[in-house]
């Protein structure tokens, strides 16, 4: 039976990745990541994980050993923030479109300049396109259990696509809190061992990563997108099998207090939770107000979206990360591209807020809602908001 | 320019556009890269030391049991590699098409 | 508006500059206030393979920027590669095929069986008289410019002078043999 | 220790070389390529099981134009500066496999390519990476000392006086301005086993040292030259003859430092440089001084290997009395 501990974050992510018995751990330090691969480091060495793991120079080598060694058939993981991820952004395509199941855990953190180790979603919003697999945790939980799910996705013949488990740092992936760890005798059966449909093996020899010429590159492409679009019907078979183990059930969307609400504030990670606190308070005061947080954030939920915001007069979307000289996030891009085709379209309220780690309290997020619905009431026409600026 | 075989339905194209079938660029015939001339040996002088067949950038002298080298046109770029190197000038670089 | 525009495509082997032969031929009519595009066909090159190379000349602005898939003209720098490439391929009606050869247009007509306009000469012969090296890109210019005029002999000079600085003079004898010795079949 | 990883290695002789060919025809490479002759070489002294990782370059573009590939042992290839840490995880990924029972236990070479542009300059940092952490694998630099699959650019491996497209022979400055950046010097410094450099003209010498290279247990780095007609400017039947001339002119010496020993071919009468750069139009505008500036240049370095042959490996120095150029 599963046993609920105090644990921070990182390390709970750490007991999730022994669980899934990995075969190669590559490793480069970040802040706030390098907990994560300290304590594997710690399994490897006192044999309670029985994996290489390999401490190589650079991110960029981190992502290249990993898909060295996941194209000889081994489970393979990896973990980094900000620059890491921006350094390892040229791999990221290539782990992709060769259909190499990696898993990454990226612990949130601001790009720079300037250098800034604290939480945005600035790093993984820059590997939006990269054709990964992306989801969110809003608690340690949630890391930890996305963490286990995220191989079975990966792995699964339909989709050989690697997937990137995102947690904010520091707010996250720094606190202790709760976590339920389990057995590894439940574990098993849920994550089988890795069986690759290609892998380098002299039996039977292919070559990966052809030159691929104008007549080809486009059907490979498409097969990507494919997989990465299937993925989401793979996605909610193993939340579903994970929910019946468990006892936990995961959507690519969750709404929050959102039956009659007018406003409903659009999140992702874990301030969701401080802004769920946030729409408790308005709703005592009698506010119709709600929260959707969005975990599946590529390949996009459209439908269940659409279906969670249903009846909203106005939205008020929070992005952590800012799209400079355009509509201000890449969240609120998306969420305006979902609705264009509607004919009932909610009013939308774009702000960006929390870079580079400035907290954001449950007045924060009064403010964002009390702005959005003036905003709303006057049909207020603007880009986006940028929340916490000093003027004076 | 491309093979014009590398065109093929989206839903045929192998996992990551990966080559599932090894070596198999021996289908493609670089011998069409020969303009002007080829090599032609001389049997008489020829030693069977092999240099033809170890110094050739496309493996185009097939070794045979009785340790002559036969070279393959389907292969051979027409460079001369071969016919420099032959401790016995027993290979001349004749024109195409004689 | 008529865009008479003429697509040329030139096929060749990496390393005999079948795109130099596009580029000078395009620089010469820009020279003569006309419009012009010259390319190769993108790709690893490699010496030896066989490429190709495409030219568009036209009175007004050329906006098409793909491939040429029906040219009027096709120039073959290469004899050889007649056995493995389709250099008729997508030829417009009573379009033109140049190929440098030694052999006459019939024996050509008769060997590959070409049905459209064709045209011959020995331009690595004259290659050979005039430059001492088998290079026959500026020479074919001679042969193209006899099948279409493109730009004028004399309006080449410059790019010519450009390009070659002191060789230039042998090659533009060898354009003018070409042009001179090009026969024009039907 | 080499000694016992190569106690039952046997010198490959004419009659004995393999028949087997890792790396096939219809190759795309160009006429008289000597780079894809050095990578047959290697792959052919090899052997299977192999699994060969690329760098971005010529080789990996000649080689697997989709849907053909020449590669007919198992191959990959990621990007032009992470083969070291491709391969890193490739052999990583194999070990575990094996110590967990996934796999069959099989000695399977890793080996990995690379130009001199992969390897000297963009790759350096994860070659340095994989070597330092001990990786079983063999790393292949092929150098033709510039960047040929774009066209002919300079390298930090591009030799003093050579032209290529961003190194001119301009009025002001003649051709690449710098000294070749000296590779095997870099992998001796972190103490792997086995480094050694060698040229396709010297094949037997070439395929012995791959042969040694996949035998020694950790990294073992191989530099060899390799001839380009394209980007050198000369003829495509000349690539063993400018192979074999680099080494009689001791401008590419041949080498092998074995645990920090090193064991030199001599070569005490060393053609003059000039016969060599007369061979390729790349040194066609060499001015006498850049000649003797080079030629001394390329005494001196010669004497040092002596000498760092004669503190490394004594009983080799003193066996060898000098002698005359030795062909192979």
């Amino acid at each position: 039976m599963a046993k609920r501990v105090g644990m921070e974050v990182s390390i709970a992510i750490s007991e999730a990745v022994k669980l899934a018995n990995v075969d190669v751990i590559s490793a480069y330090p970040i802040t706030p990541q390098t907990h994560i691969v300290e304590h594997l480091s710690e399994f490897v060495s006192d044999g309670e994980l029985h994996s290489a793991f390999v401490p190589v120079e650079s991110e960029h080598s981190a992502m290249s050993a990993a898909l060295g060694a996941s194209a000889v058939g081994a489970r393979t993981f990896t973990a980094t923030s900000s620059q890491g991820l921006a350094l390892m952004h040229e791999i990221m395509y290539l782990a992709a479109s060769m259909r190499l199941p990696v898993v990454m855990s990226v612990v949130n953190r601001a790009l720079s300049s300037p250098i800034n180790i604290w939480n945005d979603l600035s790093d993984i919003m820059a590997e939006r396109d990269s054709g990964w697999v992306q989801v969110f945790a809003i608690n340690g939980q949630e890391a930890y259990d996305l963490t286990l799910q995220a191989f079975k996705i990966a792995e699964d013949p339909r989709v050989l696509l690697p997937v990137a488990v995102n947690l904010d740092g520091f707010i996250l992936s720094h606190v202790i809190e709760p976590i339920e760890l389990f057995e590894q005798q439940e574990v098993d059966p849920f994550l089988p061992p890795y069986k690759p449909v290609l892998r380098l093996d002299p039996e039977k020899p292919v070559s990966m990563g052809a030159f691929g010429s104008p007549e080809v590159f486009i059907e490979v492409k498409k097969q990507v997108e494919e997989a990465l679009i299937g993925s989401q019907k793979v996605v909610a078979e193993v939340w579903k099998d994970f929910g019946q183990r468990f006892g936990r059930i995961y959507k690519p969307v969750e709404s929050y207090q959102t039956k009659g609400a007018d406003t409903i504030l659009i999140t992702m990670g874990s301030i969701t939770e401080t802004a769920m606190t946030a729409i408790d308070s308005l709703r005592e005061k009698g506010r119709k107000v709600g929260l959707v947080h969005i975990r599946l954030w590529r390949p996009f939920p459209f439908k269940e979206f659409l279906q969670a915001i249903k009846g909203a007069k106005t939205l008020a979307v929070l992005d952590r990360a800012l799209s400079p000289g355009g509509v201000g996030g890449p969240v609120g891009l998306e969420v305006k591209a979902a609705l264009f085709g509607k004919d009932e379209r909610p009013y939308v309220a774009e702000f960006v807020a929390g870079l580079g780690g400035r907290d954001l309290t449950v007045d924060t997020f009064i403010e964002v809602l009390d702005k959005a619905e003036k905003y709303s009431q006057k049909q207020k026409d603007f880009q986006y908001e940028l929340i916490g600026v000093r003027e004076k | 320019m491309a093979k014009v075989d590398a065109m093929m339905p989206w839903k045929e194209v192998p996992l990551g556009g990966t080559i599932l079938e090894p070596g198999n660029a021996r289908k493609f015939k670089t011998g069409d890269w020969r303009s002007k001339v080829r090599p032609v040996t001389d049997k008489e002088k020829c030693i069977k030391c092999g240099m033809c067949w170890i110094f050739c950038p496309d493996m185009a002298y097939d070794p045979r049991e009785d340790g002559y080298y036969d070279w393959n046109g389907t292969y051979c770029k027409g460079c001369g590699i071969c016919a420099k190197e032959c401790p016995k000038d027993a290979i001349q670089m004749v024109a195409e098409g004689e | 508006m008529n865009n008479k525009m003429t697509e040329v495509r030139f096929h060749g082997r990496g390393g005999q500059g079948a795109v130099t032969s596009a580029e000078l031929v395009a620089l010469s009519a820009i020279d003569e206030g006309k419009y012009a595009q010259a390319f190769p066909s993108f790709g690893p090159e490699r010496r030896g393979a066989p490429v190709v190379a495409f030219l568009r000349v036209s009175d007004h602005q050329i906006r098409v920027r793909s491939k040429v898939y029906n040219p009027d003209i096709v120039v073959v720098l290469d004899p050889t590669l007649l056995d493995i490439v389709d250099v008729a391929a997508g030829l417009k009606p009573g379009g033109m095929v140049i190929v440098n050869t030694a052999k006459t247009v019939e024996q050509l007509r008769q060997q590959y069986g070409f049905k459209g306009r064709l045209a011959a000469v020995d331009a690595t012969k004259i290659a050979m008289e005039e430059m001492k090296v088998p290079i026959t890109n500026t020479t074919m210019i001679g042969a193209l410019l006899k099948a279409a005029p493109l730009t004028t002999l004399a309006a080449m000079e410059k790019p010519l002078d450009h390009r070659f600085g002191r060789i230039a003079e042998r090659n533009r004898k060898a354009m003018e043999r070409a042009f001179q010795e090009t026969i024009l079949g039907e | 220790m080499i000694a016992d990883d190569l106690k039952d290695f046997k010198k490959f002789t004419p009659k004995t070389l393999p028949r087997e060919e890792p790396f096939v025809s219809g190759h795309r490479a160009c006429q008289g390529c000597g780079e894809v002759l050095a990578l047959r070489q290697v792959a052919k002294a090899i052997g299977t099981p192999m699994i060969a990782v690329s760098a971005t370059g010529c080789m990996e573009i000649i080689s697997s134009p989709f849907p053909q590939t020449a590669w007919a042992v198992p191959w990959i290839h990621v990007a032009f500066e992470n083969a070291a840490a491709v391969a890193a995880g490739v052999e990583s990924g194999l070990k575990i496999l094996v110590d967990k029972g996934r796999i069959p236990k099989k000695e399977i070479k890793v080996v990995a390519f690379a130009g001199d542009g992969g390897t000297a300059d963009i790759g350096l940092q994860a070659l340095s990476g994989a070597m330092e952490r001990g990786h079983n694998f063999v790393y292949v630099c092929l150098d033709n000392e510039a960047y040929m699959n774009t066209g002919i650019q300079r390298s930090s491996s591009t030799p003093y006086g050579a032209t290529t497209t961003t190194s001119p022979a301009g009025k002001v400055t003649p051709g690449q301005t710098t000294w070749k950046k000296n590779l095997p010097a870099i992998m001796a410094a972190h103490n792997i086993p086995y480094v050694a450099t060698a040229s396709p003209a010297y094949y037997l010498d070439l395929m012995n040292k791959a042969k040694k290279a996949s035998l020694i247990k950790g990294p073992a780095y191989l530099h060899i030259y390799s001839s380009c007609p394209t980007g050198w400017r000369h003829g495509a039947d000349l690539a063993i003859t400018v192979s074999r001339l680099v080494v009689e002119a001791n401008i590419f010496p041949l080498y092998e430092i074995e645990e920090g020993r090193y064991t030199v071919r001599k070569n005490n009468q060393p053609k003059p440089v000039e016969e060599y750069f007369k061979t390729q139009r790349r040194f066609a505008h060499m001015t006498p001084d850049m000649l003797q500036t080079i030629q001394d240049r390329v005494d001196r370095d010669y004497q040092r290997l002596l000498q760092m042959e004669g503190m490394t490996n004594p009983a080799v120095a003193q066996k060898e009395k000098p002698k005359g150029a030795t062909a192979e």
